[in-house]
């Protein structure tokens, strides 16, 4: 294979779409209705997808050649421009998760195109005719460039640029019908949350870029196993917050970035609302890769993570899956409903990569976005097809009108509830990846108690296999702050098994207990999302017509299912053959030389295998219980709902108000300054204001009893004389102030002069005249 | 016959004290511009003779006249508009009469 | 008849005036070739490089003069192109090309231009004066007098201490290297600004609605 | 000093009126020639005009040939004396390396081939040519030849194929053989007519502002290379400086529309200052594509990257120069006030706009510095796509003729010299012409649309479509290789196509120009 081909065919398939996107903007009105739809989907999506194919089969060719590596090693990459002394270098990230996620989002994307094109059809006349339908499309490719930029950019200043362009994207087509108020203030919510999370992000680079130098991926990864080993750099910082060290920083002000853009716990009140945006959008962007951006990052900077700032990714992304999960029972809304459970499978994939499950994690994300990006093109076809009907409690029965939507939706519900056989390997996409994240974060509550038997486990047993490469650990160092408090407990430090027992990190040290309570949490919310999600369903296709006129008007159409088809293949077969390898293949690097743990779910050591016994009973029927569960209360319409619902009522009123978060940010922020607001204005109208008026009354007293008698003839002609006489001096002194630059600039020069002549004359002799000039004159 | 800094330098002189009686002379904006325009020629003058002259192998001169030109030439822009809007207003660009603000 | 003679004979003259401008920039020329690394026998300091620094100065400094003493601002803006124009080969005598060129695109060619535009937009009638006080005149005079003589004084005594050796001048390569690595963040901020002044200007000049 | 102004001054009393009688007489004497000889010219006219272009193209040729070889001379003998002369050597001063008549023939028959006893005189021919005072002497010479010649001609040629184009003759009288000393003549009358000032003009501006229109497009000459060695001064940043000195013909345009005192004027001045501070941003764009490729401001090294035939011209270099081309062209008519960009003038409007009130000479000075202008973007043009000096047959060729003086002499005439150069200019003067009298003039917002919506974001465009692909040039890829060597070759074949297609098209037209008189021309064309 020659050299650089696969960089240049990734390359051609990221500029394809920003040529598809000026093409539309500059030439879009030209093209006219159905041709700037098919325009797009050519340009935009189907030549990255070629490109990506392409990219897919050399790199599996190379990698059963064996060059794979070398290729990685050169994959093309420059510098850009060299600020200060730190060169910002730009490349292409050419491994493995790159050509599984170029190959996802393109593959994923395309099909959504495609959807696109009989979704606007019907939509696009809405708000300003014509003229937004190619607008769609061209903010569709404008996102496609970003977001394939952001998968194959090397140095982290890139990432961040087409991450920051994928904000705008998002932004720009959340609010895409902007005469309605709903997407306006949709999309600004999703600018503003994304941007306190981008903050964080910033504040990471920052840091990545002063401290360590460099703001290439693989380099600052080196640079920082290195600094971590012999403590300089960013390790040599005694820099702390909240007790953590700047190095800890660093990692979770990366990961802030990612909690904005996978909407986590704190920030995650942007997505649902983003469903006002056209359903195509909210299956991209909102489901299947925009969010899927943070948990790539998460991965990308894996290596620059801290213990103690992956546990604060862990417990953020436990809080995340737990939480909303629960909000996701109560939805009625279609699209809110599968907003919620995409806000809690990204919480297990960033819960995955805090607990270490790299590869399952990713694994996660790629077949999340299978099937939830068909379950959203499902829900848009049910949208579309019940005239906006978004609410699940009138529709029912649809499986009559919507065959082929019924079917691709079950496959969906099925593999995002992680059907499948236990105990052997058949089953759909989130079977495996869940399993997997769960018997990691397993493996990790309850074997890192004791790493040093662990470390064993895992290097004793599995020598001979090439696998157990994978879940090296080549240093299980923390923090150098932490490592000076921890010295002198304990002695034993021949090994560097002290800072293996400081694995937890400094402030979750003090908490044991923490990751076996997320992993119960997680393991909980395994039970639920089956019984959610089978809700949807059933509530949405089966049972009987619970509004007469949503279900006459129900229709479905060729454009529209075809993709629906097409992924729900996708779904079933390509997930675990195909990406499962190349992620853990791309694993080796990816977690390489950092200071924490990636752990492969399917190396069979004594603590997986326990796991994943532990699971198998535990939660391997898992789906079949929520199934039933949700079958049992929806079988016959909306009536055992409702009892349970009355019977819960605080708890659903709790969840139906998603925990009265947006609330709380109202009145903490918006209510906050308005409060701020009323408490100046009181102290101005009830204090200051009767200060100044007691004086005011008494002064007014006092006036009216001196005035008489006073004032007209002793003060006044004092008074007169001396306004007299300062308005003269007034005008006196305001006669330079004309007015006028030229009097300025006269006066200016004019004293420079004065003060020039001046130095001049007290310098006498040449020489001293010619010293003060030099001096003067170079500033020395 | 040996041309030096300083004959630059007197140079410069002469067209910055030019410059600034323009500036001290004119009532018309546009008048005040183009004595702008001379000083700041005067000073890029002054920085490149003394890049040639003192500067052995550093461009820092020639580098601070090409930022003082793009000023300049951003800043006559800037300044023509604001003429033209003064010109709206008071349909005359008289410096004199432009005094709304005066104290 | 006389007046085509005087025609004639006039317009012969000022072509060879014309083809002297030409041969002078020319020669000037031959100076500013050093900076690109051409060996030249007419090596700095010399006789020609000195008739024509003197020459330059000549209009540079009779050019601003006339700039403060026409009462006409469209003879100002000549009078100041004047003044460009021999800046512009003053920066070539003094082996900076790029910068010369770099003057005449963006003064002679642009802020000349957009003054003279302006003028032309705010004048009501071709010759509109606005004349100054006397008064005025007479104290900015002497202040300036004061200020030129002082300067005068100081630079004609001042010893510099720089090395006073004539450095060769630097290629256009090399101002292009150096704007961009060691002078980069002021590069860029210089583009922030003119993007700034772009649109400050596009707002200035829009039409009242 | 006074003694010497003095001097001067009593100078002018006494040769002052000789030099005026002289001319007094000699103006009946020229009438009296113009009389006998005009007979005889207006015979011999077409043959005297041929082969009067024929000895300039020799002559010019034969010319940079002679300072090529008295270059190499310098250079040859400074390396056989261990000297090490560097960079471009065509005017520099011989003060440290000058030539003796006896080392001159030397080189004469080491290099030249030359027999001994014909190196006699030539090597007394030859010695003075190397001194920088006698070459400017004659490159000044030859600039103010050229600068007075191209516009002459060029007006003809625009006046002739105009009349073609209407379906009439042109000028036919004057001279001879299709009128080719009208020119001449109208310059003539030009001179003699009353130089008129109109009442309330600003005099002393009204007289000033023809020569900020012809010195400065005089001065653009003095970096223009016609030859690897045939350039007035090779500036390391000539193309900016001829941009610069071709921005400030505005000046004098604006100028002259104000000092006339005539509202047309002043409209047409304001058209002018519109359009031209707009087109300069992309016509300065794109002047910058050939710029970014080769890497530097000096034009002959440009010309040098480009050398080597049809396909290495850089306007087929990628699809983005092509363009560029295309959108420098168009902003090349727009600076230089040519149809369909000729709004300052706009007849039909404007009455004449700028020049309204000019008469007699100084109206033919915005003329000449007008085509001379024309010229000089143009000889841009060819030498920043159209490969300058170079012939569009591959230098193999040239190469297989080995080093013999003759065979210098065919290289010079066949392979790169000033006469392609001369020509490239010619056949772009042509499609300048050919567009003027083809598009009609378009409006001012249409035109101000044309360079901010149109031709600027284009222009940007193109550049940073170059940018990246010398950039990606530069990864040494072999991929990237072949898809350059492939859009080389293909934008080649579609301009190789468009070279054969437009005599052949304009053969065809000749052929048939009966038939086309009277009808549209798309009428008579094949296929209708």
């Amino acid at each position: 294979m020659a050299e650089h081909t696969l960089e240049i065919a990734l390359a051609a398939g990221v500029l394809s779409p920003l040529i598809s996107f000026w093409a539309l903007v500059l030439f879009g009105p030209k093209l006219g209705k159905p041709v700037a739809g098919w325009f797009g989907v050519v340009f935009g999506m189907g030549v990255p997808l070629a490109c990506a194919t392409y990219v897919l089969f050399g790199w599996m060719d190379a990698m059963n050649a064996g060059e794979s590596a070398a290729l990685t090693a050169n994959a093309w990459r420059g510098t850009w421009a060299v600020l200060g002394d730190v060169p910002i270098t730009i490349g292409v990230k050419l491994d493995s998760l790159t050509v599984a996620m170029f190959f996802m989002v393109t593959f994923i994307a395309f099909w959504i195109f495609f959807f696109s094109v009989g979704y606007m059809s019907g939509h696009s006349d809405e708000v300003a005719g014509q003229r937004k339908y190619w607008l769609f499309f061209a903010y569709l490719s404008l996102f496609a460039f970003s977001m394939l930029g952001l998968v194959v950019s090397s140095s982290l200043v890139f990432l961040f640029i087409f991450w920051e362009l994928v904000g705008l994207c998002s932004y720009l087509l959340i609010g895409f019908y902007f005469d309605k108020p709903v997407p306006q203030y949709a999309q600004m919510k999703a600018f503003i949350t994304n941007r306190v999370g981008d903050f964080g992000f910033l504040i990471g680079l920052m840091l990545v870029y002063f401290h360590l130098g460099t703001v290439d991926l693989d380099e600052a990864a080196t640079v920082f196993a290195q600094q971590a080993a012999s403590g300089t750099g960013i390790f040599a910082s005694h820099f702390t917050m909240f007790g953590w060290s700047l190095a800890t920083i660093m990692g979770v002000g990366l990961f802030c970035g990612a909690m904005g853009k996978s909407a986590q716990f704190p920030l995650h009140v942007w997505l649902p609302d983003a469903m006002a945006g056209p359903t195509p959008v909210s299956a991209l962007i909102h489901a299947a890769t925009m969010v899927a951006a943070g948990v790539y990052l998460v991965a990308r900077v894996f290596r620059l993570m801290t213990p103690d700032a992956l546990m604060f990714v862990s417990l953020i992304g436990c809080l995340t899956l737990t939480l909303m999960a629960l909000v996701a029972v109560v939805q009625t809304d279609i699209k809110k409903c599968l907003a919620y459970s995409t806000l809690s499978q990204l919480g297990y994939m960033i819960f995955g990569l805090g607990s270490g499950a790299w590869v399952a994690a990713l694994f996660h994300l790629i077949t999340h976005a299978f099937f939830k990006a068909m379950m959203f093109l499902g829900s848009g076809q049910v949208i579309e097809g019940c005239h906006h009907e978004q609410d699940m409690r009138k529709m029912g029965g649809l499986w009559k009108k919507m065959p082929v939507t019924c079917i691709t939706f079950l496959v969906g519900v099925l593999a995002i509830a992680g059907t499948g056989i236990p105990g052997t390997k058949i089953g759909l996409g989130g079977f495996f990846s869940k399993d997997e994240i769960l018997a990691v974060s397993y493996a990790r509550a309850f074997e890192w108690e004791d790493p040093e038997r662990f470390e064993e486990e895992h290097h004793g047993d599995g020598g001979g296999h090439a696998e157990v490469e994978l879940t090296k650990r080549v240093l299980l160092a923390s923090d150098p702050v932490q490592h000076d408090n921890d010295h002198a407990e304990t002695a034993h430090s021949d090994h560097g098994t002290d800072s293996h027992a400081a694995g937890v990190g400094r402030i979750f040290a003090n908490t044991p207990a923490l990751p076996k309570w997320m992993f119960y949490l997680a393991l909980f919310t395994a039970y639920i999302t089956p019984f959610y999600m089978m809700r949807a369903w059933w509530l949405t296709f089966m049972g009987k017509p619970r509004d007469d006129h949503v279900y006459e008007h129900a229709h479905e159409s060729p454009m529209m299912y075809i993709p629906l088809a097409v992924l729900a293949v996708g779904t079933v077969f390509a997930s675990y053959f195909l990406f499962r390898p190349l992620i853990a293949d791309a694993a080796t690097a990816g977690s390489a030389a950092s200071l924490v743990m990636a752990i492969d779910g399917t190396v069979h050591t004594p603590a997986i295998m326990a796991a994943h016994h532990f699971l198998m009973y535990g939660v391997g029927g898992a789906f079949l219980v929520g199934f039933l569960l949700a079958i049992a209360i929806y079988r016959n319409g909306l009536a055992v709902g409702d009892k349970l619902k009355r019977a819960l009522a605080p708890l659903h009123t709790l969840l139906e108000n998603k925990y009265y978060i947006d609330e709380l940010y109202d009145i903490v922020f918006v209510k906050g300054f308005l409060l701020i607001a009323k408490i100046a204005r009181f102290v101005d109208t009830w204090i200051v204001d009767l200060i100044v008026n007691l004086f005011a009354a008494a002064a007014e007293r006092f006036a009216a009893f001196c005035g008489l008698i006073l004032d007209k003839h002793g003060v006044d002609g004092v008074v007169n004389g001396v306004a007299k006489s300062s308005r003269d001096f007034g005008h006196i002194v305001r006669l330079p102030q004309t007015g006028q630059i030229r009097h300025y600039i006269l006066a200016a020069t004019g004293v420079a002069t004065i003060v020039f002549l001046c130095v001049l004359w007290a310098s006498s002799g040449a020489n001293d005249v010619a010293m003060a000039a030099t001096t003067a004159s170079l500033g020395r | 016959m040996t041309i030096g800094l300083t004959h630059y330098l007197i140079v410069a002189a002469i067209m910055f004290v030019a410059g600034l009686f323009t500036m001290m002379t004119k009532r018309n904006a546009i008048g005040i511009l183009i004595g702008v325009e001379l000083v700041l020629n005067a000073a890029t003058v002054n920085l490149v003779a003394f890049d040639r002259y003192m500067g052995p192998d550093r461009l820092d001169g020639q580098i601070t006249a090409i930022f003082v030109i793009v000023l300049a030439a951003a800043e006559a822009a800037l300044a023509v508009g604001i003429c033209i809007n003064v010109y709206k207003n008071l349909s005359t660009v008289d410096v004199d009469r432009a005094n709304s603000l005066r104290g | 008849m006389t007046n085509t003679k005087h025609n004639l004979t006039s317009c012969l003259l000022r072509l060879v005036v014309a083809g002297g401008g030409v041969l002078l920039f020319s020669s000037q020329a031959a100076f500013a070739s050093e900076a690109s690394g051409v060996t030249n026998a007419a090596a700095p300091g010399g006789l020609l490089e000195a008739a024509l620094f003197y020459f330059v100065a000549l209009v540079a400094v009779v050019s601003s003069l006339g700039v403060c003493f026409s009462k006409d601002i469209v003879r100002m803006a000549v009078w100041l192109f004047g003044a460009l124009g021999s800046v512009a080969v003053m920066y070539f005598l003094l082996a900076a090309n790029f910068l010369g060129a770099i003057q005449l695109i963006v003064y002679a060619g642009g802020t000349l231009i957009l003054l003279v535009f302006g003028v032309m937009l705010t004048s009501k009638s071709p010759w509109v004066k606005f004349e100054c006080p006397k008064i005025e005149m007479l104290f900015a005079g002497i202040i300036c007098a004061a200020l030129l003589g002082c300067l005068c004084i100081v630079l004609t005594d001042a010893t510099w201490a720089g090395t006073m050796q004539v450095v060769p001048g630097a290629s256009v390569e090399a101002i292009g290297k150096i704007l961009i690595t060691k002078y980069l963040v002021p590069f860029e901020v210089a583009g922030v600004l003119l993007m700034i002044v772009m649109v400050g200007a596009a707002h200035l000049a829009r039409q009242d609605d | 000093m006074r003694i010497l102004l003095w001097k001067l001054w009593m100078g002018y009393r006494i040769f002052g009126p000789i030099i005026e009688l002289l001319m007094a007489m000699f103006r009946p004497f020229a009438v009296a020639m113009y009389r006998m000889g005009g007979p005889i010219v207006a015979q011999m006219a077409g043959m005297i005009l041929i082969s009067a272009v024929v000895a300039v193209c020799v002559g010019v040729w034969a010319h940079a040939m002679l300072f090529g070889f008295v270059d190499e001379s310098i250079l040859a003998t400074a390396a056989s004396a261990g000297v090490e002369l560097t960079g471009a050597f065509s005017y520099v001063s011989p003060a440290t390396w000058g030539l003796t008549p006896s080392q001159i023939a030397v080189q004469l028959q080491q290099v030249g081939g030359v027999a001994a006893n014909m190196s006699g005189v030539a090597q007394y021919l030859l010695w003075p040519v190397q001194f920088g005072i006698v070459r400017d002497l004659v490159g000044l010479g030859a600039l103010m030849g050229l600068f007075n010649i191209i516009p002459v001609y060029t007006i003809w040629w625009e006046r002739k194929v105009a009349g073609r184009i209407q379906s009439r003759l042109g000028p036919m009288r004057v001279g001879g053989w299709h009128g080719w000393s009208q020119s001449p003549a109208d310059g003539i009358k030009l001179l003699l007519k009353e130089d008129l000032i109109p009442d309330g003009a600003d005099a002393p501006l009204f007289r000033l502002a023809p020569y900020f229109n012809i010195i400065p497009s005089a001065l653009a000459f003095v970096a223009l290379p016609f030859g690897a060695t045939y350039v007035f001064r090779e500036l390391d940043v000539a193309l900016i400086f001829i941009l610069g000195v071709l921005g400030v013909e505005v000046l004098g345009v604006m100028l002259a529309g104000w000092a006339s005192n005539n509202k047309w004027s002043v409209y047409g001045a304001m058209r002018e200052a519109c359009q031209m501070v707009s087109y300069e941003i992309p016509l300065g764009m794109a002047l910058l594509l050939p710029v970014v490729t080769t890497g530097t401001l000096n034009l002959t090294k440009i010309v040098d990257a480009q050398s080597g035939g049809w396909f290495h011209w850089l306007v087929f270099s990628s699809p983005f120069a092509f363009i560029g081309f295309i959108a420098f062209f168009v902003a090349s008519l727009a600076s230089c006030k040519r149809a369909p960009f000729d709004l300052p003038e706009a007849e039909s409007e404007l009455v004449a706009g700028f020049l309204t009130e000019y008469s007699g000479i100084r109206w033919s000075f915005f003329f000449f510095a007008e085509y001379a202008a024309m010229f000089v973007v143009c000889g841009l043009a060819a030498i920043l796509f159209l490969g300058g000096w170079h012939s569009p047959l591959p230098a193999s060729w040239g190469a297989a003729l080995g080093d013999a003086w003759y065979a210098r002499g065919v290289k010079g005439l066949l392979f790169s010299g000033p006469v392609w150069f001369v020509a490239k200019c010619v056949f772009l003067l042509y499609v300048q012409i050919w567009i003027r009298w083809t598009l009609p003039r378009i409006r001012i917002d249409q035109v101000l649309y044309a360079c901010v919506q149109v031709l600027l974001p284009l222009t940007m465009l193109m550049l940073l479509g170059t940018t990246v692909w010398v950039w990606a040039s530069t990864s040494e890829c072999e991929t990237w290789a072949m898809v350059t060597a492939i859009t080389r070759y293909v934008l080649g074949g579609i301009g190789l196509m468009f070279a054969f297609a437009f005599p052949a098209i304009a053969a065809y037209g000749f052929y048939h120009r009966r038939a086309m008189v009277g009808n549209l021309v798309q009428d008579a064309m094949p296929g209708s």
